[in-house]
């Protein structure tokens, strides 16, 4: 039997269907201690006073740890690119999320680690706080890092992402319409059933085991490495069985803090954020705000795109730049638009991080572009699925970075949908395929962004 | 150490309850055993109503009593409002687990209102008999949601000639009620009407009450007898463009039913 | 009071495996002395299947049956290096560094076979765990019996690995974006189309029915491929009316803390689904297969946005169109402003309007 | 207290108000019922007291004590599946699991009551129950499946309702 293309059972499937897939809240070592942390109950403030020695004292209290514990404090998720780091694992001298922790503690049971954790003893000073992306370019908007409010590190040293392409005021000239609109997705969690959890084992050769619901096990444990700067043999990450992720669990949320409270404890340490931590601490898909302007010939064709994006990060940057990269790779969405100019920032504000997740970077210029592109239809006059078919883009077509497309099935599939709702085309757009572009597919604008589908 | 007192009785029930002081009162678990984090971290006192005797429904004559434990799921399938109310309570296992009692005196959540039923209770003129500091008494459910904690026994009302409910029916299974107006034709032809999703408790709604046969005038005089909130699951900008719709369209329902 | 019905369309594409490439997947098989297949690989399985289809991969790179698969993701001790499970890329990134080690194990027990049967191993082929000479079939060594040669007489480890690592896609003009190569491993392509009713007096949206099509490349797995489809439109579905970490967003009030305030769509919420694959194999991924996990989430927004505008008028732009926001919409009914060929929409929401910095689009006509 | 899970009685030690969910899990280890809010919203920690299905992460313990627990552990083992577990397996109606065994039993009550293969009322029976992964469409199926008495191939998986494959297309 051929396995690729069968319906072979889920290798997992009965174990699954038996309760006896093992996750991490599911591993039992004895002695094992609760943890809970002190979160930041402001937005935005300077730590004025922390001091934890009420809590050290407490009977059943194994481990307390402060930004001062972690060798590397600052480790970014994209170090690894180049991407420079900005949060700290812990809040030192500043919180500027509500939520953000500040100190963790490790006890023998739930109740003596929350009591710890109300026993600790923290002064803030409010400091105003932004969240409205649009506001964080004023001359008196708060201020959330000290290089300012948006990442400055994109290639060349610039402070936004930007694609050039073609010439755009050209297109905006010959444009017989010009159609102009704002896009604003929101933050979304990714509501994993398992909430962020891991547990971390001391072993006796040194080692520390670390249980994780991580989905990128490696990147896990380069991060975790990076805080406690140890080599990669000194730690053994155990997971692959996930509860859900949908990109959060491409944050390391848990694990470094437990290994930290294991070492300083010398005990085995669970950390399994509760529903309310999941929905109100964890990071979300990042609220976007994109101003797109699309120059439209009156048959509906499209001639040229200018858009803004602003990128709501939250308070730290995670993969944000990442992201906004992707987004900008893909503003054009299945369609070849030969002039662009497309400006993108990575905001700052005081929420919680924006991370990955499902579509990360693109779900929201998919839902900017294709709802402009309805309007554009509607306000031409012309069919959604004709506007569509004829800028679709074609092999051979490029991207808005100058990639030139090989395999691009935009054309079939707004065929089968059209097929499958009985929607009616006129016989040369029913007739279509993804073949490179000639005669009345391949008017004058799209000649010059031609590009050669060898070598990708 | 928590002490945790089963009562067998009414009676032990509200002896043990004495006048509620530090008591934590559970019925079906769904509002207390969250805060508790799994029963990890406890409250002093807690009565455990399980077996008090307190569940059941039954009819005399006109009237219908509710005890106070008496699960949520055993309202569906009732005459609205309150069969309709109940059914829009959460999802089938909870109204299994939650109780009338505990419905009807939880406050609003964090997050979103609660005490789903309180609009036909209120619609449907109920009585509460409750224990508590002074001892049994029996008010109206109206006076009971102002009054300071006292543990519901029972809730009685005279069954109305015709009924009707309307919700704000947004898609989400375990939603909480964002909005919902319930609605009664009493047997003397009185129009009483109530909704759930406000600021605070559920209320009365005697303005609409009082031009019910007029139901788009009644929908726009019901929010004289409301403070809204925003919350999570909607902002009092909402409620107050479909309070009116929602009160139209029960007293449509009770008009088609005449 | 009206319900409205209203349909609207979306075409989208997506990038298999991370932007600008660099994501090492890597994988090592090992043969047991009877010729059952244990793979090592650090791919997390989040849901999605990547066990099950790594196991499919090597089970047939390999040619025995998927039941001699024995997939061990467990830890990083034993597994080698994954980027892990997102970027779309653990079908085609890790699952073609699968079907390398594979591959090479596969060569390996040609050879070993060629020795005993004294066949060159250029004239075998391995079906369902019989190497067989081409064309000769009835001159064949078991697979197992191969394994248990190489551990019995010759003394040796059947073992192969394998990675994955397309390099890292620089920008070379930061001005422009260009880069030097294909940042992505693949592209695919998808199209919806959703059905709406809107209630125009309490503003609640029902999705009745998504019609999408993907182009998968080539499903490794059916079932599996439905299932992300399936869970997308899910997701999509929460995206487009449901779900919202701020619901006044930019404000923070009022979040919400648990699932009866945050909204995850349920089982009632979910409309009928059609769904029409296309499976055009693109050049690089295992068996021609691309990554359609994430995609499947992103073209459900769009298509019900339209469906919205054509059931009752109105375009709701912010995301998710909640009730509130359409009887917001249909309140102030706005209509663009025309200046000569500019037509511009949502200006409230600009910002051009909002903000007093130097970040604006700028359209000069 | 005493407690009989599965067929087999226990005698409890925990607190009276710690939640059968942590009895389950902490006590007893049988981890199949899982965490997944703790607050009565998803459905993960659902099993079945006297035959019904409820949340046991709201239940105290000493609310129950004397009732017969199920759990994914009774209902059958890998090599004597329940027809449920078979469904579910056949079906690909788990992703990551972890909704599963409260789906899985929810559903078992559900059929075991005379529930029918009407999707209306599966998804009436099991809407409190969270999945983030499948979409609910194969949970569905194999519920209706059940339902409906199917005999399921456990070397073969089903194919999904209204899925066509158009193969290549240019």
């Amino acid at each position: 039997m051929k396995a690729v293309g069968a319906r072979v059972p889920r290798y997992d499937g009965v174990a699954h269907a038996t309760g006896r897939t093992e996750f991490v809240d599911d591993v039992r070592v004895p002695g094992t201690l609760w943890v809970k942390a002190l979160r930041s109950p402001s937005h935005h403030a300077d730590i004025t006073r922390l001091d934890v020695s009420a809590a050290v004292a407490m009977k059943g209290v194994r481990a307390v740890i402060t930004a001062d514990d972690v060798p590397l404090l600052e480790y970014g998720h994209l170090s690894a690119l180049g991407i420079p780091a900005d949060e700290p694992l812990l809040a030192k001298g500043e919180v500027r999320y509500k939520g953000q922790p500040i100190a963790v503690v490790a006890a023998d049971d739930e109740e003596i680690a929350q009591a710890a954790v109300d026993a600790i003893g923290l002064d803030l000073t409010e400091k105003p706080a932004l969240f409205d992306i649009r506001k964080a370019f004023d001359a008196d908007a708060p201020r959330i890092h000290q290089w300012g409010n948006w990442y400055t590190h994109f290639e060349g040293g610039m402070d936004r992402r930007q694609i050039r392409k073609g010439n755009i005021e050209d297109a905006f000239d010959k444009a017989d319409v010009i159609v102009q609109g704002v896009y604003r997705p929101a933050a979304i969690e990714h509501v994993p059933l398992e909430t962020q959890v891991s547990l971390v084992v001391p072993e006796a050769n040194g080692r520390l085991t670390i249980y994780s619901c991580t989905q990128a096990l490696y990147f896990s444990m380069g991060v975790v490495a990076a805080h406690l700067q140890l080599p990669l043999n000194k730690l053994k990450f155990v997971g692959g069985t996930v509860g859900g992720g949908f990109g959060g669990k491409v944050d390391t949320a848990t694990e470094t803090i437990c290994a930290l409270l294991a070492q300083k404890s010398g005990r085995p340490v669970k950390w399994r954020w509760t529903r309310e931590e999941e929905f109100l601490c964890s990071s979300t898909r990042a609220p976007w705000h994109m101003e797109i302007a699309d120059a439209v010939t009156k048959d509906g064709w499209i001639l040229g795109r200018k858009m803004l994006t602003l990128h709501d990060s939250g308070a730290y940057s995670r993969f944000s730049p990442y992201g906004l990269t992707k987004h900008s790779f893909h503003h054009t969405g299945a369609y070849s638009i030969p002039n662009l100019e497309f400006d993108g920032y990575v905001v700052y504000t005081n929420r919680v991080p924006t991370t990955a997740m499902r579509g990360f970077g693109v779900t929201s210029v998919s839902f900017a572009t294709e709802t402009h592109l309805s309007r554009i239809a509607h306000e031409l006059g012309v069919d959604p699925f004709e506007l569509r078919l004829k800028n679709a883009n074609r092999i051979g077509d490029t991207s808005p970075n100058q990639i030139a497309y090989t395999d691009p099935s935009t054309v079939p599939t707004i065929l089968a949908i059209a097929n499958a709702l009985g929607h009616k085309l006129t016989p040369d757009y029913r007739a279509m395929t993804r073949d490179p572009r000639s005669g009345d597919l391949l008017p004058e604008h799209l000649v010059a962004q031609i590009g050669s589908t060898e070598g990708h | 150490m928590t002490s945790v007192l089963l009562p067998s009785s009414a009676a032990e029930a509200a002896a043990l309850y004495g006048d509620g002081s530090n008591v934590t009162v559970i019925a079906g678990g769904t509002i207390v055993m969250p805060t508790l984090a799994g029963g990890r971290t406890l409250p002093g006192k807690a009565l455990v109503l399980t077996r008090a005797g307190l569940a059941g429904i039954t009819r005399s004559g006109p009237r219908t009593t509710i005890g106070a434990t008496t699960r949520v799921q055993e309202l569906v399938g009732l005459a609205d409002p309150l069969g309709g109310c109940a059914a829009n309570v959460a999802d089938g296992e909870i109204r299994a687990q939650g109780t009338v009692g505990g419905n009807i005196r939880a406050g609003a959540g964090a997050d979103a209102p609660r005490g789903d039923l309180q609009s036909a209770f209120l619609a449907l003129d109920a009585v509460v008999r409750s224990t508590g500091a002074g001892g049994e008494r029996t008010e109206p459910l109206e006076q009971f949601l102002d009054a300071d904690q006292r543990l519901l026994l029972d809730v009685s009302f005279e069954e109305p000639a015709a009924g009707a409910f309307a919700a704000i029916e947004y898609p989400h299974t375990h939603a909480y009620t964002v909005l919902a107006v319930s609605g009664c034709r009493a047997q003397d032809g009185t129009i009483r009407l109530a909704a759930t999703g406000l600021a605070g408790h559920g209320a009365r709604l005697r303005s609409a009450e009082a031009l019910a046969s007029d139901p788009v005038a009644a929908g726009v005089a019901a929010l004289d007898d409301v403070a809204f909130a925003d919350d999570a699951v909607a902002s009092s900008w909402y409620r107050t463009k479909t309070l009116p719709v929602l009160v139209r369209r029960v007293l449509t329902q009770l008009e088609e039913s005449a | 009071m009206a319900v409205h019905k209203g349909r609207g369309f979306a075409a989208i594409e997506y990038p298999t495996g991370m932007n600008q490439n660099g994501d090492p997947s890597q994988a090592w098989i090992k043969v047991k002395p009877d010729g059952r297949i244990d793979v090592f690989a650090g791919t997390s399985d989040i849901g999605n299947g990547s066990k099950t289809i790594q196991s499919q991969i090597v089970a047939e790179t390999i040619g025995v049956p998927y039941e001699w698969i024995t997939y061990d993701n467990s830890n990083t001790d034993s597994s080698p290096v994954c980027t892990g499970t997102f970027a779309s890329r653990a079908t085609f990134v890790a699952g073609k560094a699968a079907e390398k080690a594979a591959l090479a194990v596969r060569a390996r027990i040609l050879e070993i076979a060629g020795k005993e049967l004294e066949i060159d191993p250029a004239d075998l082929e391995i079906v369902d765990g019989e190497v067989l000479a081409k064309g000769a079939p009835q001159k064949k060594i078991s697979v197992s019996d191969v394994a248990a040669a190489a551990t019995w007489t010759y003394g040796e480890l059947i073992t192969g690995t394998g990675a994955q690592l397309k390099p890292y896609a620089s920008i070379v003009e930061p001005e422009t974006g260009k880069v030097d190569l294909s940042p992505h491993s693949a592209i695919s392509y998808a199209s919806c189309a959703a059905e709406v009713e809107v209630d125009d007096e309490t503003g609640i949206i029902t999705v009745l029915r998504l019609w999408q099509c993907y182009d998968v490349g080539k499903s490794i797995n059916p079932t599996l491929v439905e299932g992300q489809i399936e869970g997308g439109a899910m997701q999509g579905l929460g995206l487009g009316i449901l779900e919202n970490c701020y619901p006044y967003y930019p404000s923070v009030e009022h979040r919400g803390g648990e699932f009866g305030s945050y909204l995850t769509p349920g089982m009632e919420d979910m409309p009928q689904i059609d769904t029409i694959i296309i499976e055009n194999p693109s050049a690089d991924g295992p068996y021609g297969a691309k990554g359609i996990g994430e995609m499947a989430n992103n073209a459900q927004p769009p298509a019900i946005a339209s469906a919205v505008f054509d059931a009752v008028g109105v375009w709701v732009t912010e995301l998710p169109i909640t009730p509130e926001r359409v009887l917001r919409a249909l309140e102030a009914n706005a209509e663009p402003r025309r200046i000569g060929k500019l037509v511009i929409f949502d200006e409230e929401l600009s910002i051009n309007t909002v903000g007093n910095g130097p970040v604006k689009l700028e359209v000069l006509v | 207290m005493n407690l009989s899970v599965n067929g087999v009685p226990h005698n409890i030690e925990s607190a009276p108000l710690t939640s059968l969910l942590d009895v389950l899990r902490e006590e007893l280890q049988i981890t199949s019922a899982k965490a997944g809010c703790e607050q009565g919203g998803c459905g993960a920690c659902t099993v079945l007291i006297d035959g019904e299905p409820q949340r046991s992460c709201l239940t105290p313990v000493v609310a129950v004590e004397g009732a017969e627990i199920t759990t994914v552990e009774g209902l059958g083992t890998p090599n004597d599946l329940a027809p449920v577990q078979q469904a579910f397996t056949h079906h690909y109606a788990a992703q990551c699991g972890f909704c599963t065994s409260g789906m899985m039993l929810a559903a078992h009550a559900y059929v075991e009551h005379g529930g029918t293969e009407d999707r209306e009322a599966i998804q009436d029976a099991l809407g409190g129950h969270v999945c983030r992964c499948t979409g609910y469409v194969k949970i569905i199926d194999a519920v209706a499946a059940v339902a409906r008495g199917d005999s399921f191939d456990a070397t073969l998986t089903a194919a999904g309702t209204r899925m066509t494959n158009l193969g290549g297309v240019a």
